[in-house]
């Protein structure tokens, strides 16, 4: 019945954009009613995804497919269906926002398109998330990996956005071929590709399989260093796609990891150190490239990195917690990461959609242009704000909760006997490390692009439509549930971590038990704050001081100009020092010149390292290598002489060597 | 039998003969749907063999035939369209010289006579040279000479290494005869050093034909020069000819029990052809010239296939079919693409999916296929070879496919992303070459098969497919 | 007969050397035809009894007219159309392209020796001669400039398998005689030099100047 | 739990006194009489009754700021154990609900700064934010030496019972701990020599600077909150400090308390006998603390 009604509700979000299609006469009605069947699958597909986590058993469905290997061979689990719900909820949002901020009546075609890949790439990753077929799972991969790339080039007319998009195409590619070999290996070691047999066979983790996995699905999920495609296509593409990407579309990767490594009875140590360590460096250093980032989505693109790098750290921790069979370290690894998943994909996405509101109305992304827009936006800028405490892990939002499971997870692991495994608690002050750039990093998007005065004539007129705001506010709701309730999922985490564990559900009880009356207190907790601030501002209010209006106090400047404030820039600038190291910075100078200086200027951007330092030059090399490679033969003569020496290499390989 | 060969050649003759330019091409459309329709017919009625069995539908014939018979059609179709904006160019020799290319093909493709299918493909040379240089500009003349010289020096090649097969077989008790099933029956019988000459020789010549590197040398060329019409009947139903025959020369090879070096060499080609073609597929400029190293590399993917064995052969000749469907949508696709702004070059040509949405499209889609995205049928063939080399424990030459399979597809994504998308104002334009009906359909028409084969691989074709690789050998 | 076939065999050995050495166009055609006449001797030569007069004598007089008569006269008739300057114009120096081919002979001659023939009572000197042939065509082919020189080249290097064929004529005579096609892509290759008239558009026949700087 | 509010109560009533201490402490140091101790109590009730002067640049952020500020802080000190009694709400891994807390309280502060749009305070927000993001993972490397040590994962596990004995077991270690954590509480608190709370050139000023252009009972709510931060860090400091030398009933509160006098003395002479550091040379301290700790850390798990 569960998956019955994820079915569906894939097959209404695939066709969602035929609605689009057919009534393209009438573009607002058409928008709408994609939109309406969009939802309408999304709230099937919820629903099924609610209704097994309910049932906390999985439901399966068989159905032949004549491809080679492939069958139709359908799975909804608990992981499924905790990955479910970002999968049809986000785009479910970033429809309904789309219909305002992407409408069909101004954007014609292109909106046509995007909305046909929207449903698509929704229908496919669902897709993805039941799939219990090695090629079923890879054709999922590869319709939605080419959905996205249809979503990036959505704005095909600028330069910059095909490229972000052929960078994006070419990563998603190469992690498909990974996947190739990766489940080429699964399937003729264990003679069969249906996941379930897979799993039966007992196959032993190799080295081989790890890398093809990590390289593949963590090229999807943006790891730091295959993380290079990922900054240019979340901010060529429109807000509401980017809240997809971002939110959703990478954390098809982690989903990967997850299913794969739940084929395996058991894992080596050693693959839950690399994940941990791969993660600690990409949250960290996701941060760090977020905040020298002067443009907003690609900054907020660059914090998808981190939390990615914070749920890969959970699921590195439950990796160690299989491998040395210390079920709290499971428990906390593994809920903490898909916790993490979901929250990132409901705090990403809101903060993706403010991101383009303000976009949209300011008409740049540029943070140093901006300022002050919460004057007029006020709406956007205190749901962003929300977003921003979300995702800076602060309390008592849901960032906080996921977060602070994985803390407990690396907490746990101090305790453990088993050599070396205490040592993983050192990501632990990474965690606190990243939690404090990330909230440096956040307290600079919101102060100076919603808070102050505007620094440049960028200034919006209005704030934005209902339409855009409701869905932001919907997500805003739900990072509040989780936050307030963390308790509420625990039982749903704990079902698909034994599950993937291959472990029954009471050895995860004693853990859980703990963790849901530790996470109770946590509602406490936030309770005593709301009620302190909302007591605090009763008492304040009531005090009702002489308010007097008044210049902001300028140290003595005679006249302080909108321009003299702190920009994004000289905010970070202290931090980003301290990771020069990783940086490839890119100034611009134009140093004042003689007594009277007309003009001076300074720009400086900071291209990715991977991207600009690593992957350009290899590959203008490349073209260099082949240009010259391709000098050779274009006579007539030296085409023959090519014939006549492969015919006498081959008869002497033959004859004298083989 | 006889009549599916002969049938072309009569149109052919009526198509030479007849002095009215605008009615030749319906001699080509013609020729292609009789043929279609008689393919139809042999393939349900499975008639008994022609010619004292130099003509069978074996296994094989049965896999390329068809997909051939298609192909040309499509681009009989396709014609139509193309040849009435071509007043400019007499098509006496280009219909007439189509319909002569397909009755050689069908021979090549039914042949069991190795020294018929050799004539055959003589004839396949000859008939398309003249259509290289149907555009009459000195590049097209370069390029035939080319094609036609290294070809011809290919075929002499072949000859020689048919003739060793004929005298391995001349051995005390052996068959004297060069009929497939006389030579796989003899076996061990075959003298072993002249079969292991007569492979080398012979791998040299069909190779040429198919373009497998370094033999490839004339194809970036001809296909680049050629119409698109053409570049589709080459690399879609020549080249996948010349792996037919490869392959049948394998088979006797495996009964003579000189396999296990056809098929490393056969291996060591393939990889070859994979990364030359990533070497020349980077940065490239010319749209059609990038389809022909594409078709370089696919070459090399079905030497790989047919040399690993097994699984991966049987894929192997799965992959023929996709990669002939998938070519021709691309050619033809390139080839509306390249009149349309009257250049190739991605320096001038941008925004094709806006100017020409359908071909536009489906150069990026066949493009896509091609390379082995889901859910088009060539992604479960490159991913059977994979796995088959993967299941036969060959991981090194495995992990070489991938990598070369990944740096082709970022090189022709760089150029088809080029073309693609974009905004068309300011690039060159050539009047009245918008998408129509004919020079549109056809190749819809073949990327819909793609698709389908990716969506579902009827019961019937795996059994064929695996039946065609059991025939090559283990 | 045997010793007749013999010089025969001999002969073509050193007419391939000749070829390579020659420095003049029309030479270099008369050395082809040459070898395509003495060619067309050997089937008569070494015809066994049990294959019909009438194949072995229509084998003999196809290669004399066309290898002999035909296509030498072909090229003749082009040089003079499409006025190709006389010289041969080696890529390959003609010492260096001797000693390639003296090499070729001594791999051939190796090579034949490895090889047991299955039909003993052919005459042992074929093999190598048919294998010094190819690769001198081969060397043709490779090594001169001009388009005319490799029309050249490919008809000495189809003279070869001609030779190798006459193994076959007593079991399969049609497979012989279809190796006859490969003189008709010679014939193809050189009418397209007079009717595509390449001197025209390239103003010679040099085909180094038919590639232009492209990748 | 009556006697874990009564510390409770009790800490929020001390906040300000602790200030007092220090500023005595220094004016000692100085050789002047200074302000009495009580001085922060009644600044307070004057900034209370008096008006406020909103810039018009501000908007809501700016007058939430010290609310969400002082109502974290205050959550905070729910987690701490004072006295003797434990912590009148703990759960494992509370420890990084109240770092978070502070967090919290860092982000509201910041952002009003930043709503002013000055550039003097988006400095001092730039400042706080930076050398908190680094001051940081030493703070946690501290907490997790002491649970490593005592094997607890709360606060009031930590502080409790147990650390005494992880004293004996494991000095060298705690040691390190305690002084990562003190260098962590002077950072935190914006204290010599990371920060100057007295300085009146802007330039130069980290905390300061940020509430520049609040007044009224908006600065005493801020007022109070660093008082109280400074005792939340305090106390800590003291109980792990002090966690050698156990004692039962009042005479734990009344050794707590003489913890918390000598944390301020500390503080104090660390004021008087140091000069504030270069700002670029902030980084180097907390680093150094971190790296401390980790020694720490590695002393344990080795």
């Amino acid at each position: 019945m569960s998956l019955v009604l994820v079915l569906a509700g894939i097959a209404l979000a695939a066709s969602s954009g035929l609605a689009a299609l057919v009534r393209r006469r009438q573009p607002q009605l058409a928008q709408r009613s994609a939109c309406a069947v969009l939802l309408a699958g999304a709230v099937l597909g919820i629903a099924g995804a609610l209704l097994a986590l309910g049932q906390g058993r999985a439901a399966q469905i068989h159905a032949g497919w004549s491809a080679p290997f492939a069958s139709l061979e359908l799975r909804l689990d608990g992981l499924s269906a905790l990955f479910l719900l970002p999968i049809f909820g986000i785009p479910a949002a970033g429809a309904v926002y789309g219909c305002s901020y992407y409408p069909q009546a101004s954007h014609g075609n292109h909106a046509l398109r995007l909305q046909g890949f929207y449903g698509l790439i929704t229908a496919a990753m669902a897709l993805l998330a039941v799939a219990a077929n090695a090629m079923l799972f890879l054709a999922a991969w590869e319709v939605m990996a080419l959905s996205g790339f249809f979503l990036v080039l959505t704005e095909h007319e600028r330069e910059e956005t095909r490229d972000a998009a052929f960078v994006y195409l070419a990563a998603a590619h190469i992690g498909t071929l990974a996947l190739f070999a990766l489940f080429a290996l699964l399937g003729s070691r264990s003679g069969s590709f249906d996941f379930e047999r897979i799993a039966r066979a007992g196959l032993a983790p190799g080295a081989g399989i790890f890398a093809l996995m990590l390289a593949g699905f963590g090229l999807k999920a943006g790891l730091m260093p295959l993380h290079f495609w990922l900054p240019g296509a979340h901010s060529a593409a429109p807000s509401h796609v980017s809240a997809v990407l971002s939110g959703v579309l990478l954390k098809a990767g982690i989903y990967g990891i997850l299913r794969v490594s739940g084929l395996f009875p058991v894992l080596p140590a050693w693959w839950g150190f690399a994940v941990l360590a791969v993660g600690a460096v990409s949250a960290v250093l996701g941060v760090a490239f977020a905040l020298a980032q002067h443009d907003l989505k690609r900054l907020l693109a660059y914090h998808s990195v981190e939390n990615v790098g914070i749920i890969a750290m959970g699921v590195g921790m439950a990796f160690i917690g299989r491998a040395t069979g210390e079920p709290a370290l499971v428990l906390l690894g593994f809920g903490g990461g898909v916790l993490h998943v979901l929250n990132h994909a409901l705090f990403k996405a809101l903060l993706f959609l403010g991101a383009g509101s303000v976009d949209r109305a300011c008409g740049t992304r540029e943070i140093d242009l901006l300022g002050g827009v919460a004057r007029v936006m006020p709406i956007t800028a205190a749901l962003f704000l929300f977003g921003a405490v979300a995702i800076s892990g602060l309390p008592p939002l849901n960032g906080f909760v996921s977060e602070w499971l994985v803390y407990l997870a690396s907490l746990r692991a101090l305790f453990s006997t088993v050599p070396l495994v205490a040592w993983s608690s050192l990501s632990a002050p990474v965690l606190a490390l990243v939690g404090g750039l990330a909230a440096a990093c956040f307290a600079k998007v919101v102060g100076i692009v919603f808070l102050g005065l505007p620094r440049s004539g960028r200034r919006p007129a209005g704030e934005a439509s209902r339409g855009m705001l409701a869905p932001m506010a919907a997500l805003a709701l739900a990072c509040a549930f989780i936050g307030l309730f963390p308790a509420a999922l625990l039982p749903a985490l704990k079902h698909a971590a034994a599950e993937w564990a291959h472990v029954s559900p009471s050895l995860l009880e004693e853990p859980a038990r703990r963790a849901a009356s530790s996470a109770s207190r946590i509602t406490v907790a936030a309770a005593i704050l709301l009620g302190l601030v909302y007591g605090l501002a009763a008492i304040r209010r009531r005090r009702a001081p002489v308010t007097t209006q008044s210049q902001t106090w300028g140290c003595g400047f005679a006249r302080p100009t909108a321009r003299m404030q702190y920009t994004g820039s000289s905010f970070a600038r202290m931090l980003t020092l301290r990771f020069g190291w990783a940086f490839s910075p890119r100034a611009r100078v134009e140093l004042p010149a003689g007594p009277f200086p007309a003009r001076a200027s300074y720009h400086s951007q900071v291209p990715d390292t991977v991207l600009a330092a690593a992957l350009v030059p290899a590959s203008r090399a490349a073209a260099l290598v082949a240009s010259r490679a391709r000098r050779v033969q274009h006579r007539v003569q030296g085409q023959a002489l090519l014939v006549g020496m492969t015919l006498v290499a081959l008869l002497a390989w033959r004859f004298l060597f083989w | 039998m006889l009549f599916v060969v002969l049938a072309p050649l009569a149109f052919s003759v009526l198509a030479l003969l007849d002095p009215l330019a605008a009615r030749r091409p319906r001699a080509l459309l013609a020729g292609g749907l009789t043929h279609l329709a008689g393919v139809g017919w042999l393939i349900v009625a499975a008639p008994s063999p022609a010619l004292h069995g130099w003509l069978e539908l074996d296994p094989l014939a049965k896999v390329v035939l068809p997909v051939i018979s298609l192909l040309f059609a499509a681009c009989s179709v396709y014609a139509q369209g193309y040849l009435a904006r071509r007043r400019d160019r007499d098509n006496r020799l280009f219909v007439g010289g189509l319909l002569i290319l397909l009755s050689a093909m069908t021979v090549v493709a039914t042949s069991q006579h190795l020294g018929l299918s050799w004539v055959a493909i003589e004839l396949t040379t000859l008939s398309t040279a003249p259509l290289i240089y149907f555009d009459k500009s000195a590049r097209a003349l370069e390029a035939a000479w080319k094609y036609l010289l290294v070809c011809s020096l290919g075929i002499a090649l072949a000859l020689l290494g048919t003739f060793f097969l004929a005298l391995a077989s001349a051995s005390t008790g052996g068959p004297h005869s060069l009929l497939l099933s006389d030579l796989v029956r003899a076996g061990h019988m075959l003298s072993q050093a002249w079969v292991r000459a007569g492979f080398a020789f012979l791998l040299v010549g069909y190779g040429t034909k198919m373009g497998l590197a370094p033999l490839h040398s004339w194809k970036p060329d001809a296909y680049g020069e050629a119409p698109g019409i053409l570049g589709a009947l080459l690399s879609g139903g020549v080249t996948s000819l010349g792996f037919v025959s490869l392959a049948r020369v394998v088979q006797v090879c495996s009964a003579a029990g000189e396999a296990a070096f056809a098929r490393d060499a056969l291996v060591a080609m393939g990889l070859f052809s994979m990364g030359l073609a990533s070497v020349y597929v980077i940065g490239q400029r010319d749209f059609k010239r990038m389809l022909a190293y594409s078709s370089v590399e696919h070459m090399g993917i079905l030497a790989f296939g047919l040399g690993l064995g097994g699984v991966a052969t049987s894929s192997a000749m799965f992959h023929a079919v996709n990669n002939a469907l998938t070519k021709g949508v691309l050619f033809l696709a390139a080839g509306n693409i390249h009149r349309s702004y009257g250049s190739k070059l991605v320096d001038e040509v941008r925004g094709a999916a806006r100017r020409l949405p359908v071909s536009g499209s489906l150069f990026l889609a066949g493009f896509l296929a091609i390379t082995g995205s889901p859910p088009f049928g060539p992604f479960f063939s490159e991913f059977s070879i994979l796995n088959g080399a993967l299941g036969a424990g060959r991981y090194a030459v495995g992990a070489l496919y991938l990598i070369f399979l990944s740096v082709i597809f970022v090189g022709m994504g760089a150029t088809v992303l080029k073309v693609v998308p974009g905004d068309p104002a300011g690039a060159p334009e050539v009047a009245n070459t918008r998408d129509s009906l004919a020079t549109a359909g056809p190749p819809l028409f073949l990327m819909a098969l793609v698709l389908a084969l990716g969506l579902h691989l009827p019961r019937g074709l795996k059994v064929l497919f695996d039946a065609a690789a059991a025939r090559v050998g283990t | 007969m045997k010793a007749f076939a013999e010089m025969v065999f001999i002969l073509v050995v050193v007419i391939d050397f000749s070829l390579l050495v020659s420095s003049r166009l029309k030479a270099v055609i008369r050395a082809a035809a040459a070898q395509g006449a003495l060619l067309s001797v050997l089937p008569l030569l070494l015809s066994s009894e049990r294959v019909e007069v009438g194949h072995v004598l229509a084998l003999s007089l196809g290669a004399l007219v066309v290898k002999g008569v035909v296509i030498p006269w072909l090229l003749t008739v082009a040089i003079r159309e499409a006025r190709i300057r006389r010289e041969v114009e080696p890529i390959v120096g003609f010492i260096p392209s001797l000693i390639l081919g003296a090499v070729g002979v001594a791999l051939a001659f190796a090579l034949s020796n490895g090889m047991p023939l299955p039909t003993p009572e052919k005459h042992d000197l074929l093999v190598p001669t048919a294998l010094s042939t190819v690769w001198t065509g081969l060397l043709l082919v490779v090594s001169r400039r001009k388009a005319v020189s490799q029309v050249i080249g490919f008809l000495v290097l189809e003279n070869g398998v001609f030779v190798f064929g006459l193994l076959l004529s007593d079991f399969m005579p049609t497979m012989v005689e279809a190796g006859v096609l490969l003189d008709l892509v010679a014939a193809v290759f050189v009418m397209g030099i007079v009717m595509f008239d390449i001197n025209r558009e390239f103003s010679s026949l040099d085909t180094e100047k038919l590639s232009a700087p492209k990748d | 739990m009556a006697l874990s509010l009564f510390d409770l109560f009790l800490a929020l009533l001390l906040a300000p006194l602790l200030l007092g201490v220090v500023n005595r402490v220094k004016s000692i140091f100085a050789g002047r009489r200074g302000p009495p101790l009580w001085q922060l109590y009644a600044d307070l009730l004057r900034l209370w009754r008096k008006g406020v002067v909103y810039s018009h640049t501000t908007t809501w952020v700016f007058r939430a700021g010290p609310l969400v500020a002082v109502a974290a802080l205050l959550t905070a000190a729910l987690f701490l154990p004072f006295g003797g009694a434990p912590a009148a709400l703990s759960f494992s891994g509370d420890f990084v609900l109240f770092a978070y807390l502070l967090g919290l309280a860092r982000f509201a502060t910041a952002l009003a700064a930043l709503d002013t749009g000055s550039s003097f305070e988006g400095m001092g927000a730039a400042r706080e934010v930076t050398f908190a993001s680094m001051a940081e993972p030493a703070l946690f490397l501290c907490l997790v030496t002491l649970a490593k040590a005592t094997g607890g994962l709360s606060l009031t596990a930590i502080l409790g019972p147990a650390l005494p004995e992880a004293w004996v077991r494991f000095a060298p270690a705690l040691l390190l701990a305690a002084i990562a954590l003190f260098v962590v509480t002077l950072a935190e608190n914006s204290r010599i020599p990371v920060d100057d709370p007295n300085t009146h050139l802007e330039l130069t000023m980290i905390h300061e600077v940020m509430v520049l252009d609040h007044s009224g009972p908006d600065f005493a709510l801020i007022q109070y909150g660093t008082s109280l931060k400074l005792f939340l860090s305090g106390a800590l400091f003291a109980r792990v400090a002090l966690g050698f030398c156990e004692r039962e009933g009042l005479l734990r509160l009344a050794l707590f308390l003489g913890g918390l006098a000598g944390f301020a003395t500390l503080v104090g002479v660390v004021e008087s006998t140091m000069a504030r550091l270069r700002l670029s040379r902030v980084p180097q301290l907390l680093v150094g603390a971190s790296v401390l700790s980790a020694f720490g850390l590695v002393l344990l798990l080795r």
